[in-house]
């Protein structure tokens, strides 16, 4: 089957080893997507607190041309594209009166919305369409001992939980796990990571994501693992404020129960896509799934190296 | 110590305020709010807030609209909607900080050099004129249009963002810009008629986009 | 003359004219609870209570159009609850014949309903009288025994003598 | 057009409620009286305050006397509340009360309507109607039928044994039917009560006893009632029991089949305690457990397979028991059929599962109990003996009690159940005596309104117990600051201080709320009843019947009607069997006569009649060859009626000529 493909703006800018490393995942799957034709912007949450009519008209021009394009249905990976369309949809579900609107606007373009074309997330796609069992046939190197807190983030269980369970998601543990990982425990799943204020009110931002960081180092991950750009580029790119605040602060020693280390040293836990942990796992290459663009970088050999020293 | 006076009279109230409010599609059910505080117990950012979510719910339904609109809690919502979706009355408690968000910044109540607002202007200005947003860029103009030596402090992110190719240095935009301009035209000209009609109330005046 | 004007279209004064057939049981109660709650709705429907749904004979629900209803609303309890075991069923199946027969007679089927309304579903009444009451006065009145007049007056009144004199003839050649 | 006109016979009396302001606010009733005074056949036509007051009904009965009328209408509320006081003011002025029709002008009319002039308008629709169809009515007797004077009390909970021993201690037979092994429901498993602090227990054993040892009350204890036919003053009620591998009769409940099983420690969850604590496959419910008979559960017991009997087990048990043989492996479910008269539902509730609300940890984290699991916790002769030891081998240092867990909830049950802030109140106090934690109880809204309830909140004040109001949106278990680790955190909003609090505990105890049985829906078909939209049992009026149900003779007490607490539980019990009493001493009960009949010389003999009737009160008559309605039978739904195509069935009090009139005076036009 073909999808619709929308990248975002994130994709193509912060979050690019997201487009990286999905792209030739699905395409070793099978998966065929075609680029939205000049695709724009999907409204997102901040376009939402200026304009929530114009956010819809701006979301449904994409939902709009996704339907001129023929193909069922429209893959969305970035979180907040994934909602903001998707409550666009409810949106104008809802209310004929902005449905009204957003139809006039659509007709300027020759377009027209019908509400046929789901949207959906990759996490989903995987999971229900591709198969756990198909996945499993492509590893050829189970990243085997990784241990991997599996972070959700907000927008894709809430406030609708289309695919997932809102309360726990697992669609990303079992994709994980099929490829060789072991999750740890990791009860913020989908708690959120602070969103954009980290970028305008680095207080209480950066503090949301240092909580998410700090909670994954106690439960003795080694790797984050991500479905979101923004959520990757929070925890991932402010590291060193992070340890300027709250380095010294102390958390169990995972290797000695008894004793306590300052959690500095142990941020540098490597933040990235699923999606990249599923392209090393069928054995593409760090350079083509972008693993070089992570502040904390997780390498093959780093991997390797965890295998073996298990063994 | 400085004493604070801090009883409301009534001509505090804007008269109306709630109930314009909730008439907005999405924030009907705030008139069955209980004050529970299940929405500030869940929300990760209500530690920052001056007033707490529940607070702004019951400030907005009784017409405080000066508290409201000047709070810093519907900023500091970061949409993560944990509070909607366990809200025991099913109040979609982050629709209604957009609404209100949207709200402040039209009629001009938040701080100059506040970069939240500034940043959901820049945004909005960038993706409708460009249709798309390159986030680079944005977070530029923001530090320029806020506070330049936070601007300074970021270099070093900018400068390892570039490093690794995650700091595009070309603007984004799509090739159909027009298109997107007349279907835009075509929103402004229904708020307009809207505004005209009377279908906006009370305020300082309706929705004019842009105010700084 | 009184409040209530006989119902008459074009003037903007005319407002549907509805009679309902509510079962004991269910959708009395119903209604009397939607009183109970204060629940307010549209005021053109007027009851008549009967123990069951299953006794609403179709010749009611004619006789209601003939004396110029412009909808008739049954109510029955939900299947499986009727009071009477079945009573409700009876009734649907009358309710899907006389539906027909009825679009036959150019009688729109919105101007026909068959609702289930436990006793517990005030909230219910209020909507589904509040929504026929606003399509039937999409529809306009039906004034059967307006019409009923006229296709009595075509019957009994001589044709036009330009059209009478052809078939004569042709009567006479026959 | 009118066919009433030229009746010189028939004279109407109309009479229109004001109903003080209800009606008189939005229906001109003078207007309508007015009005009304100008139809044929009127003669009188009145307005009145208070119609149902006893100047209203002496009122009819003055003019029916001085003005000679023999037919009255009265226009007011519901004939569902009033209809009844209105025949028998009618009979009182020494009419046939069946010469009576009520107008119902308020719950359809002046409380639903908005706009004055409408709302007299259609007043005037539906008194005509009233008038038109009144004029139709002809005399009719009432029938009376003999009350059967056993009684069937459904569910052995503390309503249902309140219930059956009042009946039983005014000399009525009573059958108690339980579908559990014990009677004693929830309460049973309290351990002690607000808020007197009453040992559960001690109050409750002794009722058991009683119940088990009345002559007057036969216990079927592990039953459940699958069938129930026929009508008020006359049920006949099949009853399920199902085998318990033990003969009743024979059973003294000395145990000694408990000691001797092959299991030699309590292996399987234990329901009764919640399954917080274990028991054998044959074993008692409890110590107290009425009847003192033990059961083995073939689930799990050796001598079964998944159920089924396979004698594989050597039995010690039945040796144990020797000479009394009260062991009976081929037991096998048993079919009762009884009559009654009258019946009781007092099924009581379930408690809110909390799986559905994952937000709290339960089932995750050991540490999270149910409020009904605290309740075994804190007894003395529950699974821990009142110690309270944790999942995690610990004693909690400090507790969190989340209040409203279930209730007062649009994403689980809307209502507040009424007993949660009491009973977490009750259980603060015990876990603080248990166990010197402290102890937060998280609230919305604290609901204290009966006797000594408030009083009760004051001494837990006194306690030291915090009180926080704010609703806990989760209970997670990572540790943001050293102090939280290894604990429970609760995070809140203590909405009085206005500030958000970060609460590391031990233990968290939620008190869930109550709601309907998950077979609620087959009970109430089974009984012909209704249910609200919650899905407790429908009562007939909220306040002026509370323990009537639409089926007349059937009664409701405790929580299946909504959630209470346990003296008005009690209260509820005593209020149906006082019902059941009324129709019992009584000796009879007068049925509405809406039955029907077959006017023979129209009945063509077509049988399409005879398969409709779902009572089977219609029969062909072999030697006429005309259809035949049973009048005993008949329930007065009136279907054959509609039905038949020669128009040959007449239901009384609901004649074809009596609806045709009432339509065309709905749809007359008002011109006066």
């Amino acid at each position: 089957m073909k999808y619709s493909y929308f990248p975002g703006c994130s994709l193509k800018g912060t979050g690019r080893a997201y487009e990286e490393s999905l792209l030739p995942v699905l395409k070793v799957l099978g998966v065929e997507l075609e680029e939205l034709d000049d695709w724009n912007c999907c409204g997102a949450t901040a376009y939402m607190a200026v304009d929530e009519v114009k956010a819809c008209v701006m979301a449904s021009r994409n939902l709009a041309i996704a339907e001129k394009a023929g193909h069922k249905e429209l893959l969305a990976p970035c979180s907040a594209c994934y909602l903001v369309l998707n409550k666009t949809k409810h949106y104008l579900h809802e209310s004929p009166v902005v449905e009204a609107v957003v139809q006039k606007a659509l007709r300027q373009a020759n377009l027209t919305y019908s509400g046929n074309t789901p949207v959906r997330h990759p996490l989903d796609l995987l999971v229900n369409n591709v198969g756990i069992e198909e996945i499993k046939k492509h590893v050829k190197h189970p990243l085997k001992g990784l241990k991997i807190a599996p972070y959700y983030g907000c927008q894709i269980v809430r406030p609708y939980a289309t695919f997932d369970d809102q309360y726990n998601p697992t669609t990303m543990d079992r994709l994980l796990e099929a490829i060789g990982c072991t999750m740890v425990t990791y009860p913020l799943k989908t708690r959120c990571c602070g969103g954009s204020l980290t970028g305008t009110l680095p207080e209480p931002g950066l503090l949301c994501s240092y909580i998410l960081l700090k909670e994954a180092i106690t439960r003795g991950a080694d790797v984050i693992a991500t479905v979101c750009p923004l959520c990757q580029f929070n925890l991932d790119c402010y590291r060193d404020k992070m340890k300027g605040k709250w380095g010294h602060e102390t958390i169990p020693d995972p290797r000695n129960k008894d004793a306590r280390v300052p959690v500095g040293p142990h941020l540098d836990i490597p933040v990235v896509f699923f999606t990249q942990l599923i392209g090393l796992a069928f054995g593409l290459s760090e350079k083509e799934l972008g693993l070089q663009r992570g502040f904390a970088p997780m390498r093959k050999p780093a991997c390797a190296q965890r295998q073996s020293a298990a063994a | 110590m400085e004493l604070k006076r801090t009883i409301k009279y009534e001509s505090d109230r804007v008269k109306g305020f709630g109930r314009e409010v909730m008439s907005v599609p999405g924030c009907e059910q705030l008139e069955h709010c209980i004050q529970c505080g299940t929405c500030s117990g869940l929300c990760p950012l209500s530690i920052f807030m001056d007033y707490t979510p529940r607070q702004v719910m019951e400030l907005t339904r009784s017409d405080f609209k000066t508290e409201v609109l000047r709070s810093t809690t519907i900023w500091l919502c970061a949409s993560c909607y944990a509070c909607t979706v366990e809200c025991p009355k099913q109040i979609r408690i982050t629709d209604i900080m957009y609404e209100l968000k949207q709200r402040a910044i039209h009629e001009g109540f938040y701080p100059k050099r506040f970069p939240i607002p500034v940043l959901a202007q820049e945004f909005y200005k960038m993706s409708h004129k460009r249709g798309r947003v390159t986030e680079n860029f944005l977070a530029t103009i923001m530090f320029l249009k806020t506070d330049i030596l936070a601007a300074l402090g970021m270099w070093r992110l900018g400068l390892n963002l570039l490093r690794r190719g995650r700091f595009p240095l070309k603007l984004e935009g799509i090739k159909r810009k027009s298109e997107l301009e007349r279907m835009m035209a075509v929103v402004d000209k229904l708020s307009i008629d809207a505004l005209n009609n009377g279908h906006q109330t009370g305020g300082n005046g309706g929705r004019q986009h842009g105010a700084h | 003359m009184e409040n209530e004007t006989p119902p008459t279209s074009g003037n903007g004064s005319w407002s549907p004219r509805i009679i309902a057939f509510f079962c004991n049981w269910c959708t009395y109660t119903a209604a009397d609870l939607a009183g109970v709650s204060r629940l307010k709705y549209a005021a053109n429907t007027r009851t008549i209570r009967l123990m069951c749904s299953g006794r609403v004979d179709p010749q009611f629900i004619l006789e209601a159009f003939a004396k110029g209803a412009d909808g008739v609303l049954i109510g029955g309890c939900h299947p499986n609850d009727c009071h009477y075991a079945e009573g409700n069923y009876k009734m649907l199946r009358r309710f899907q014949l006389l539906k027909r027969m009825l679009k036959d007679l150019g009688i729109a089927e919105e101007r026909f309903r068959l609702e289930w309304i436990s006793a517990a579903e005030g909230e219910k009444v209020k909507s589904v009288i509040n929504d026929m009451v606003k399509k039937i006065t999409a529809l306009g009145p039906l004034d059967l025994p307006g019409k009923v007049a006229d296709w009595d007056r075509e019957m009994t009144e001589p044709a036009p003598a330009v059209e009478s004199a052809p078939v004569e003839t042709e009567v006479a050649h026959a | 057009m009118d066919k009433v006109n030229g009746n010189h016979d028939v004279r109407i009396g109309f009479y229109v409620c004001n109903c003080g302001t209800n009606i008189a606010a939005m229906v001109d009733v003078q207007a309508v009286a007015k009005y009304v005074a100008a139809l044929p056949n009127v003669v009188v036509s009145r307005d009145y305050k208070y119609m149902c007051s006893d100047p209203g009904q002496e009122l009819i009965q003055k003019d029916i006397k001085e003005f000679g009328l023999n037919r009255i209408v009265v226009a007011a509320c519901s004939p569902l509340l009033h209809e009844h006081t209105f025949r028998s003011a009618v009979e009182a002025g020494g009419l046939n009360p069946f010469f009576f029709h009520m107008v119902n002008i308020r719950e359809h009319d002046s409380w639903v309507h908005t706009d004055r002039d409408e709302a007299t308008a259609k007043a005037k629709a539906l008194a005509r109607a009233g008038i038109r169809r009144v004029a139709r009515h002809r005399a009719l007797e009432v029938k009376k039928v003999p009350v059967h004077p056993d009684v069937l009390v459904v569910g052995g909970g503390i309503a249902g044994i309140h219930a059956a021993l009042t009946l039983a201690k005014s000399g009525k037979k009573v059958y108690l039917v339980e579908r559990e092994p014990s009677i004693g429901g929830h309460m049973a498993k309290f351990d002690k009560t607000f808020p007197t602090l009453d040992c559960a227990a001690c109050i409750l054993t002794p009722k058991m006893s009683e119940v088990g040892a009345h002559e007057n009350i036969t216990l079927w204890s592990y039953s459940e009632v699958v069938k129930m036919d026929g009508y008020v003053g006359n049920f006949k009620v099949t009853v399920r029991r199902k085998p318990r591998y033990v003969l009743e009769d024979l059973c003294t409940g000395c145990q000694e089949c408990i000691s001797h099983c092959v299991y030699k420690e309590p292996k399987f969850p234990d329901a009764f305690n919640e399954h917080l604590g274990k028991r054998k496959p044959v074993y008692i419910p409890f110590p107290q457990a009425t009847p003192q008979v033990v059961l083995i559960d073939p689930e799990v017991c050796l001598n079964f397979r998944r159920g089924v009997l396979t004698d594989k087990c050597k039995k010690p048990c039945v040796e144990a028991c020797g000479d009394r043989k009260a062991i009976d492996f081929k037991q096998k479910e048993e079919l009762k059929e009884i009559k009654v008269g009258t019946i009781i539902v007092a099924t009581g509730f379930k408690t809110f599962d909390v799986g559905r609300m994952p937000q709290y940890g339960y089932g995750r984290y050991p540490n999270v109990y149910t409020a009904l699991e605290v309740e075994r916790l804190v007894n003395a002769s529950g699974p821990t003996a009142g110690d309270v030891l944790l999942r995690d081998g610990h004693h909690p240092k400090s507790i969190g009690i989340i209040h409203c867990v279930g209730s007062r909830d649009k994403n689980t049950n809307r209502w507040c159940s009424r007993v949660c802030c009491m009973y977490s109140m009750k259980l603060a106090h015990l876990l603080k005596e248990h166990t010197e934690a402290e102890i937060y109880n998280f609230y919305i809204d604290i609901r204290a309104p009966g006797k000594g309830y408030e009083e009760f909140y004051d001494k837990l004040l006194e306690e030291g117990v915090h009180f926080i109001r704010g609703r806990v949106g989760e209970v997670t278990d990572w540790a943001f600051i050293p102090e939280e680790e290894g604990k429970l955190v609760i995070r809140v909003e203590d909405t009085l201080a206005g500030v958000v609090r970060r609460i590391p505990v031990d233990m968290v105890v939620l008190a869930t709320g109550l709601e309907p049985h998950a077979d609620a829906q087959n009970v109430r078909r089974l009984f012909n009843m209704s249910c609200g939209t919650e899905g407790f049992f429908l009562e007939r009026h909220p306040k002026l019947a509370p323990v009537n149900t639409f089926t007349d003779g059937i009664f409701l007490a405790g929580c299946c009607q909504s959630p209470k607490d346990i003296p008005d539980s009690v209260a509820q019990a005593g209020a149906a069997a006082a019902e059941a009493l009324v129709l019992i001493d009584t000796g009879h009960i007068e049925q509405e006569p809406n039955t029907a009949y077959v006017v023979e010389a129209e009945c063509s003999g077509c049988k399409s009649c005879i398969p409709l009737c779902p009572y089977t009160a219609i029969s062909l008559l072999p030697d006429k060859k005309k259809a035949y309605i049973n009048e005993a039978l008949c329930k007065g739904c009136g279907t054959c009626v509609a039905a038949c195509p020669s128009g040959s069935i007449v239901q009384n009090l609901f004649e074809d000529a009596e609806i045709f009139s009432e339509i065309d005076g709905l749809l007359e036009p008002t011109s006066v």
